[in-house]
């Protein structure tokens, strides 16, 4: 049975340390495993490793190895092969070494056996090793990759077109942005244990959402990705389409530069209008976000009232509640800080990387426009949106964020600690609270569970009563599968073939 | 009117316009008779090109003959459908167009060009119709005929390519050459030579040549007989001496009286004065009485029919009661 | 060369009207009822895209004036959700698509007018000094009109886009995407003015009456401007109506490709481009009403200046 | 004839250093280099280093030659946005793209040429109006959406055709991959082919009559006419040669922009060519591949120009024969 | 302004225009690579060639000669259109390319031309009144638009059009209509000389005899001078006092017209007199003309008519002839000088 997939964007590269990307990963996992997956439901599944545990010393986990692997080229998996792939995912050009950077070192008991040692107690590690793929050391050695593929120089090694791998499938051609084929490993470890009735599977980028919906109407594609909400309707009208859809592990929402004197893109001169709380508080009651799921997304996402996905550790029901509607209040929120006309600014929007995007935007823009708040609306392409906003250039801005490792701290970690070198990556708002960062800070190495989610607690209460981002939605997940085709979405947005089953 | 090889009987030909319609041929009578050359004088737009065109079955849409008949000896070919009005195109009316400049298509060799005319109308193989085609260029005086049988028509000098015109006209070995203003593209010099070339062929091959010219000079030279036209009429037919030495049309006489003379000195010239109408405005009666200087009061009112007087054939009132 | 002292009155146009109802053009004109049903197309969608503040029933281009829960709404039909009627539809914000498509002609219009007279100013300078000038001016002008040839319309407005792209600081590219959008199209189309000028200018200039006007002194530039110029005008209307119509594709086709008009200030082919997502999704009207006028306004303009060139080439008549 | 190639040839070497020139002042102009190839993290020193090395401090001439020496070389750089060295990403793009336009080209060359002639010939004949109304409309409908509109007749509602990529296709030589070979390669092209060929089929349509009525009109063929030659050879022999003459070089032109408009047509039906590449190079601001491609584009062009001026003077008589009658 | 009061000149005889050694080459080389690659040399074409002559005041002095000889490129030599290669072109003594400021515009308005074509030498956008009215401005002939518009009517009404006409557009006039537009065009500058290219020769028999009465009844009351070009003998002898005969661009006769057309001396004058056709049937024998005229690039050597001279020999191949002067005239031919040619009244010389 061959599947044809297509989804929007292309994995960008084989080589499974070189970018820390979505799709990339969504590809493969096909082809590669790593220690530890997530299946269908987001539960941790061993992988190429059966078990993991703490070991008598904090700092050191303990992996336990899967017998009798194979690579596809038919050489055996060993311990060393998870060295060598920890030490390669660590490397410079590596995008995953982040995920990994508490990784002191990563040693080989015995063939079947790996413990890895951190710098502190990282009850989270399992955690973020669910994309990190373990390749054959020997055959990265024989053709030479034994370094990640160096993206951003436009470097190409073998292994950015082949691959070797334990995964279910093994990749046959490689045309990238066009065309990717794969066909079954019958030697998979899993063989027995899955459905993998796919023989062969051939994935097709599809960059226009029109002739994606087109495509799989027509009957030209068995399995779609990234069904534009639009066409859901229209697909799931059809005989032959049966639809898929489940939460997805991604949050929308906006961020405003709270930490500057005064706004790029403002009329108001000498003060910034987003470091005054009743200004945010005045956008997040000027937002409509029930209006944005019905007509927007069409029912397709859940209105948020918190950057987090629900099962992600730390989230409540309670925090996530949408904010009410409130326009005359939000006015008068306005004009209590001092704007009574408003203010300008503009609203840096991408419109090929989230579930429209740029649509989204514009309702706000209107939304906002209603309260007095005159948004001017700039939406582009993601590369350029993520490269401004990443120079800290915008200051009113549209994210998506994701939560791989499904706990709070990696939000924390990434969205909302004090920039620093090491810390707030992502955190373009120049919001900075002190007992925040201690409170998230604490976290990985906090080991009491119940103590541990205390803080979690306390650190949301805080960004939730300061307004830090205006969450707008959860992002629901859509798979077009053929009428006969079992499956389900993950939400991570990783379809684990080896469980479609066909009717 | 039976030994006439040509006979155009109230040739009428109209253009329709916008509410009118024009009448740029009106009733146009004359024979031509084998052997004979007749020619077709008068100022632009009189519409001689037409009445040639009109013949041989060219006129331009949405030009068309209203009324009146054409007959090639016994045949009557203004009603022929396409195909056999084709079969009798080169065959037997040939046609000479002004500029030998355009009228030969450029990326056909002459050889090319005669070489199909000749296949269309005479039952020849290739290597009979080129010697033929070789054969025709020599008579009509392209030295080396032979060698530049193969050039290109942008290779010939004007008068060459005249010549080369007129070999293709006689290519189907025609009884009527239709020559319209064969030397006005020439200089003079040259004009000479083509129309002895063009004479002595009729005269070799007993062709019947319709000439139109607006060059009194040409018709003196060339001519047998001559027609006059006015505003799609014909004002005077007759014998070429008749119409030169004694014109009876009064514009005839302008006409003939206003070509300036290198045998006598004048002051200054016979003038006609304003000039022709044009095609939406021609006055009644007769169509020169406003430029008239013997104008009788029926003029103005009544068309006046070609009338047969000892001299020849005139459509002027001055005329009538001349013996039929 | 001395300059005349006194200048020559212009000619008086009276009886302009009458000279119009008289020529051969109004009267072909007048017996064309496609032509003339154009020509009333074209003129009505030019009216209502520039009297569009007054005649259309919203303002989509202020974000705040929509209503989000309006969108989605069918022609014809009320809102489920606000019970508003908008007769031919609301797109996905709300928007009311009579009116968008109004003020996205208007865009539309603007871009082609103002490309096309970009476009034909830049073409008949260049078109008449090289065709007067001749030599070395010549030589250069039409070999930078080749280069310029061997680059399509597309491409050059692309490329262009592209650089502006980079060079414009981000929160001016919205007010100069329309500027843009016309330097653009315009660079791409002057070559065509050009090239037609200059051969008319090649065989005016030789024509008696310039030898006539330089015999009395007059100017290389007012005999160019006075003398040639009313005289080569007659290929360039054409040019330029057919240009029109094209200039109108291109401008939606750019947008299309998404480096046209911002989607807050849609024009027609961003109009299309947007509604083109919910095609299959059976939100019709959103791409349908602003397709079909745009192919209306092209069509008209398409045989507007079919008919003109027909009408104008003397052999066809 | 050796003078003329000479001349094009030297014409096409400057046009080509002119939009190298062009393409050059990109990199120059458009953002700095350097931001776009570290990353956010560099260091000042590392910049400088790096500037070094690329030689990016040295003189814009020497910076210049160096470029035009590279791209000689068919080096282009590394694409901003694939992070691929851009003349292997061409190189593998290409042929989509070529097959594409040459199937339109073939398409709207003898669709256009044959239509073209027929509508001049039977000028008066409804089928003749149908086809120049329909021409029109073609003309007046932007190219995205004559696309648009099959996919959705042809692909979702009749589902006859595919609507989307070049289907199965056959790697012939290690870049060369076509979709020429199979049924569904085949099937894959038809919609593309025909919406990328219906303009240039159109516009050559309607140059072809235009030219041909023209020609009908001129005095050598009133003179055929005149001299019996059968109808069909008039028209066939006669006319349709002088009218092709310059319909050559709009054809040329028009399989140049072939390959330019395929941007609209890849984009549309996600045909996995270098056009669709340029757009998101566009809107991605890929430098290293915007100039490249225009370097393409204009390498395009001179070929097709060259060509088709070698055409001409195998065509036209009046050009070869210049040598021959100036001699006398 | 008013038309009818003219500069009187003291001496009628008084030569108003000299040309002497007039000469004018055009490059036709080919481009400039195509001369290394085939290695061919420069090419010029010589146009006119060393012709000199005079006219007087009040004459008409006429220029013929087969196409291509020259003669349209001695007329805009004369107006200053083209720019000479060599010689010189004196207007009332005074040399126009020498001339600046207010003098130069004087001469330049005291010559004017008339051109072959009536469609094409009057703009088809402009009103009649403002073709004429041209002139009048670039000179600064005229004080007021009234004046202007008098001196226009006037002059309508002087070739024979109504004042009333000036409102119209040139199309809605016949060909000799235009001339005449074209006529009162030129006179509007006040000239005293008149260079007119071949003025009848687009224009049929009866209209050219109304274009010719009226050149010569304006001649008479402007005193106007002409330089008259023509390729029509029998028109030429209507209007002409002095002929000169160009071929190739060289002059090989210039004599009284009387004179020329009773004795012409040059054989390539008799042959042209010769091909006349006679259209008053006279019963004059035409002589077919032979050849054809070379090509002016490669003009054959010594005396370029010798490949169609029946008088040629060994010297005219050899050498050009120089002019030599008999009564009024001058010839340049070997066989005159040499009087293998028969010329009455030559031999005194
Ligand atoms: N297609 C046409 N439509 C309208 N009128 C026409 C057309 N063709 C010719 N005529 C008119 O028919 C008349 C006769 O034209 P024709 O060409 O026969 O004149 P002609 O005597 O040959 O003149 P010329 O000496 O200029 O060649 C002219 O008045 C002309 O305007
Ligand atoms: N601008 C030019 N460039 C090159 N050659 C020219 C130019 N103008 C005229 N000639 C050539 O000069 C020669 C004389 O031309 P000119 O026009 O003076 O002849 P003409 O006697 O007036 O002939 P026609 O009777 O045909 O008007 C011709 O061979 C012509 O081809
Ligand atoms: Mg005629
Ligand atoms: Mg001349």
């Amino acid at each position: 049975q061959t599947l044809r997939w297509a989804s929007a964007g292309d994995s960008l590269t084989f080589d499974p340390h070189s970018q820390n990307h979505g799709q990339t990963h969504a590809v493969a996992h096909q082809i590669y495993n790593p220690l530890i997956y997530l299946d269908l439901d987001s539960e941790m599944q061993p992988g190429l490793a059966t078990s993991w545990e703490v070991t008598d010393n904090p700092n050191v986990w303990e992996f336990k190895l899967r017998e009798g692997v194979t690579f596809h080229d038919g050489s055996p998996f060993t311990a060393e092969d998870v060295v060598f792939s920890f030490q390669r995912a660590q490397h410079p050009n590596s995008d995953m070494r982040t995920l990994i950077s508490s990784v002191v070192e990563v040693r080989a008991v015995d063939p079947l056996t790996v413990h890895i040692e951190t710098n502190g107690p990282t009850p989270l590690l399992p955690n973020n090793l669910t994309n990190l793929f373990i390749m054959s050391k020997a055959w990265a050695e024989a053709n030479n990759v034994t370094t990640p593929q160096d993206y951003s120089a436009g470097e190409e090694n073998f292994a950015v077109r082949n691959a070797n791998g334990t995964g279910p499938f093994r990749l046959v051609s490689r045309d990238p942005d066009v065309r990717t084929e794969m066909v079954r490993n019958d030697e998979y470890w899993g063989k027995e244990q899955f459905p993998m009735e796919i023989s062969r599977v051939v994935l097709t980028p599809i960059q226009s959402a029109a002739t994606r919906a087109a495509a799989m109407l027509s009957g030209e594609i068995d399995f779609l990705q990234d069904v534009p909400v639009q066409d859901i309707n229209r697909l799931s009208g059809s005989n032959n389409i049966t639809m898929l859809s489940g939460p997805e592990n991604r949050t929308i929402f906006f961020g405003m530069d709270q930490g500057r004197e005064e706004l790029r893109t403002s009329n108001i001169k000498g003060k910034n209008p987003f470091a005054d709380k009743r200004v945010r508080e005045a956008m997040n009651i000027a937002i409509n976000r029930q209006a944005i799921q019905q007509v927007v997304m069409r029912g397709q996402s859940v209105p948020a009232g918190m950057i987090a996905p629900s099962f992600v550790n730390g989230y409540t029901a309670e925090l996530d509640t949408v904010p009410a509607t409130d326009v005359n209040r939000a006015k008068a929120l306005l004009t209590e800080a001092g704007y009574p006309d408003g203010f300008n600014v503009t609203l840096t929007c991408t419109n090929d990387r989230y579930v429209n995007d740029e649509a989204i935007c514009q309702a706000v823009t209107g939304m906002l426009g209603q309260v007095g708040i005159n948004v001017r609306l700039d939406a582009r392409a993601n590369s350029i949106h993520f490269a401004e906003l990443q120079q800290g250039e915008l200051d009113f801005y549209i994210l998506g964020w994701a939560v791989p490792p499904l706990d709070s701290h990696y939000v924390f970690d990434f969205l909302l600690e004090t920039k620093t070198p090491d810390t707030g990556a992502w955190n373009f708002t120049g919001w900075s609270n002190a007992e925040f960062d201690s409170l998230s800070r604490a976290l990985p190495t906090e080991t009491d569970l119940t103590e541990r989610n205390a803080k979690i607690a306390r650190a949301w209460e805080i960004v939730q009563d300061e307004i830090v981002y205006l969450p707008v939605h959860h992002q629901v997940l859509n798979w077009a599968v053929r009428q006969d085709i079992d499956f389900a979405v993950q939400s991570q947005n990783q379809p684990m073939l080896k469980y479609l089953k066909f009717k | 009117m039976t030994d006439a090889l040509l006979s155009v009987r109230d040739l009428v030909v109209e253009f329709p316009k916008r509410k009118t319609r024009l009448t740029a041929l009106d009733q146009v009578s004359f024979d031509i008779r084998p052997g004979e050359i007749l020619g077709m004088v008068g100022e632009s737009g009189a519409g001689k090109s037409l009445t040639g065109a009109a013949i041989i079955g060219l006129l331009e849409p949405p030009g068309h003959i209203a009324s009146g008949e054409i007959w090639l000896g016994d045949q009557r070919i203004d009603q022929l459908p396409y195909e056999q009005l084709r079969r009798l195109r080169g065959k037997r009316i040939a046609m000479i167009f002004q500029d030998p400049l355009t009228s030969l298509n450029p990326i056909l060799t002459i050889a090319d060009q005669l070489v199909e005319t000749i296949q269309t109308h005479l039952p020849l193989n290739d290597k009979a119709a080129r010697a033929r085609a070789i054969q025709l260029l020599d008579e009509v005086g392209i030295p080396a005929a032979e060698k530049r049988i193969d050039d290109y028509p942008h290779q010939f000098s004007g008068g060459m390519r005249q010549r080369v015109v007129i070999a293709l006209a006689l290519a189907g070995e025609p009884e009527l050459i239709i020559a319209d203003e064969p030397t006005t593209a020439l200089d003079v010099s040259v004009q000479a030579q083509i129309i002895d070339v063009l004479k002595r062929m009729c005269h070799e091959h007993g062709t019947a040549v319709m000439l139109v010219t607006h060059d009194m000079g040409v018709i003196a030279e060339a001519c047998d007989r001559v027609a006059v036209m006015y505003a799609g009429r014909i004002a005077e037919i007759g014998d070429v001496r008749q119409i030169v030495k004694h014109p009876q049309h009064p514009y005839t006489q302008g006409l003939m009286g206003s070509i300036p003379s290198i045998t006598q000195q004048v002051d200054r010239l016979v003038q006609i004065p304003g000039s022709m109408p044009r095609l939406d405005a021609i006055p009644s009666g007769c169509a020169f009485n406003p430029r008239c200087n013997q104008r009788l009061p029926r003029c103005t009112q009544d068309r006046p029919d070609l009338i047969t007087t000892d001299q020849g054939h005139v459509a002027c009132w001055l005329y009538e009661g001349a013996t039929p | 060369m001395t300059d005349q002292t006194t200048p020559s009155t212009p000619p008086t146009n009276d009886g302009l009207v009458r000279r119009i109802l008289d020529s051969d053009l109004f009267y072909d004109f007048s017996r064309r009822p496609i032509i003339i049903l154009s020509a009333i197309l074209t003129l009505v969608i030019i009216l209502a895209a520039a009297l569009a503040p007054w005649i259309a029933p919203h303002t989509p281009f202020d974000p705040s004036t929509l209503n989000l829960m309006d969108g989605f709404t069918p022609p014809m039909q009320p809102n489920a959700f606000t019970g508003n009627l908008y007769w031919m539809g609301t797109d996905s914000q709300g928007r009311d698509i009579f009116s968008a498509i109004l003020y996205g002609a208007r865009i539309s219009l603007l871009v082609g007018f103002a490309a096309v007279a970009f476009a034909a100013i830049l073409g008949i300078t260049l078109g008449l000094i090289a065709g007067y000038k001749g030599g070395w001016v010549d030589t250069l002008i039409m070999r930078i009109a080749d280069v310029q040839l061997s680059f399509p319309a597309i491409l050059v407005a692309l490329l262009i886009f592209g650089i502006t792209k980079s060079l414009i600081p981000s929160e001016m590219q919205e007010q100069a995407a329309i500027y843009v959008l016309i330097l653009s199209i315009g660079l791409s189309d002057w070559v065509q003015y050009a090239r037609t000028v200059r051969s008319s200018t090649l065989a005016e200039k030789n024509k008696e009456y310039v030898q006539a006007a330089r015999l009395f002194g007059v100017s290389s530039i007012r005999i160019l401007a006075r003398h040639i110029l009313p005289n080569v005008m007659g290929p360039v209307l054409v040019i330029g109506t057919i240009g029109l119509a094209l200039a109108i594709i291109l401008e939606s086709t750019l947008s299309f490709l998404g480096v046209g008009v911002p989607a807050t200030q849609p024009s027609l082919g961003t109009l299309i481009r947007v509604g083109n997502e919910f095609l299959f999704s059976g939100e019709w009207w959103i791409t349908l009403f602003p397709g079909i006028t745009l192919l209306i306004l092209a069509l008209s303009v398409n045989l507007l200046g079919d008919w003109l060139r027909d009408a104008l080439n003397p052999r066809l008549r | 004839m050796i003078a003329m190639l000479i001349r094009r040839l030297i014409q096409a070497v400057i046009v080509m250093l002119v939009v190298a020139f062009i393409s050059f002042s990109l990199f120059q102009f458009v953002g700095d280099p350097i931001n776009n190839m570290v990353g956010q993290e560099a260091s000042q020193q590392d910049r400088a280093e790096l500037r070094e090395r690329l030689g990016l401090n040295d003189p814009i001439p020497i910076q210049f030659f160096r470029f035009v020496g590279n791209a000689v070389k068919g080096e282009f750089g590394i694409s901003y946005r694939m992070a691929r060295p851009v003349s292997e990403v061409i190189a593998e793009r290409l042929p989509a793209t070529l097959e594409l336009a040459l199937v339109s080209g073939v398409l709207a060359i003898s669709l256009g040429i044959a239509l073209g002639v027929y509508t001049a010939l039977r000028r008066d004949g409804w089928l003749s109006h149908f086809i120049m109304s329909s021409s029109l409309i073609g003309v007046s409908l932007p190219t995205f959406l004559i696309g648009i509109l099959l996919i959705y007749v042809f692909s979702v509602e009749l589902q006859w055709l595919p609507s989307f990529g070049r289907g199965e296709t056959v790697q012939i030589t290690e870049n060369w991959s076509t979709g020429l070979l199979t049924v569904s390669g085949w099937k894959s092209l038809i919609l593309p082919a025909i919406t990328l060929g219906l303009f240039q089929l159109t516009l050559l349509m309607r140059l072809v009559r235009a030219e041909m009525l023209e020609v009908l009109r001129t005095d050598y063929i009133k003179f055929a006419r005149a001299r019996g030659i059968k109808q069909r050879s008039i028209h066939f022999r006669h006319a349709l040669k002088n009218t092709l003459l310059p319909v050559i070089t709009i054809a040329g032109l028009q399989l140049g922009s072939i390959i330019a408009f395929a941007i609209i047509t890849e984009t549309v039906f996600q045909w996995p060519g270098v056009g669709l590449l340029f757009i998101n190079a566009i809107r991605f601001v890929d430098i290293p591949f915007m100039s490249a491609y225009l370097l393409l584009i204009a390498l395009v062009f001179v070929v097709i120009n060259l060509i088709v001026d070698l055409l001409y003077f195998a065509v036209d008589p009046r050009l070869r024969v210049v040598k021959r009658s100036a001699g006398r | 302004m008013s038309l009818s009061v003219r500069q009187e000149y003291p001496d009628m005889k008084q030569p108003l225009l000299q040309v002497q050694n007039l000469s004018c080459h055009f490059d036709v080389s080919k481009p400039w690579l195509n001369r290394v690659i085939e290695s061919e040399p420069q090419r010029f074409l010589t146009a006119v060639d060393q012709v000199s002559f005079s006219v007087n005041q009040g004459e008409t002095f006429a220029l013929v000669g087969e196409s291509g000889s020259g003669k349209s490129t001695i007329a805009k030599l004369i107006v200053d259109l083209i720019h000479p290669s060599s010689g010189e072109i004196r207007f009332d003594g005074k040399i126009l390319r020498e001339t600046r400021g207010e003098a130069f515009k004087t001469l330049r308005r005291r010559i004017q031309m008339i051109f072959q074509d009536p469609f094409a030498s009057l703009n088809p956008r402009w009103r009649v009144g403002d073709i004429i009215a041209e002139p009048i401005h670039a000179f600064g002939l005229a004080t007021s638009q009234a004046q202007v518009t008098r001196t226009v009517e006037e002059l309508l009404d002087k070739v024979g059009l109504a004042g009333r006409d000036r409102h119209k557009y040139p199309h809605e006039f016949s060909g000799g209509q235009r001339q005449r537009i074209a006529i009162a065009r030129a006179l509007s500058a006040q000239p005293d000389f008149l260079v007119c290219d071949e003025p009848t020769s687009a224009l049929d028999v009866s209209v050219q005899a109304q274009i010719l009465n009226l050149m010569r009844d304006l001649q008479d009351e402007f005193g106007l001078t002409y330089l008259f070009i023509s390729h029509d003998l029998s028109v030429v002898k209507h209007m002409a006092d002095r002929i000169g005969v160009l071929y190739l661009g060289s002059m090989v006769e210039d004599a009284p017209s009387e004179q020329l057309f009773s004795q012409p001396a040059h054989p390539y004058t008799r042959m042209l007199l010769d091909a006349i056709p006679d259209h008053e049937m006279s019963g004059r024998r035409r002589k077919p003309v032979t050849g054809e005229i070379p090509s002016p690039i490669n003009p054959p050597s010594g005396c370029t008519f010798h490949p169609r001279c029946e008088y040629a020999d060994t010297l005219c191949k050899e050498q050009r002839p120089a002019v030599v002067t008999h009564n009024d005239s001058q010839v340049a031919c070997w066989a005159v000088e040499q009087a293998r040619i028969p010329v009455k009244g030559l031999q005194s010389v």
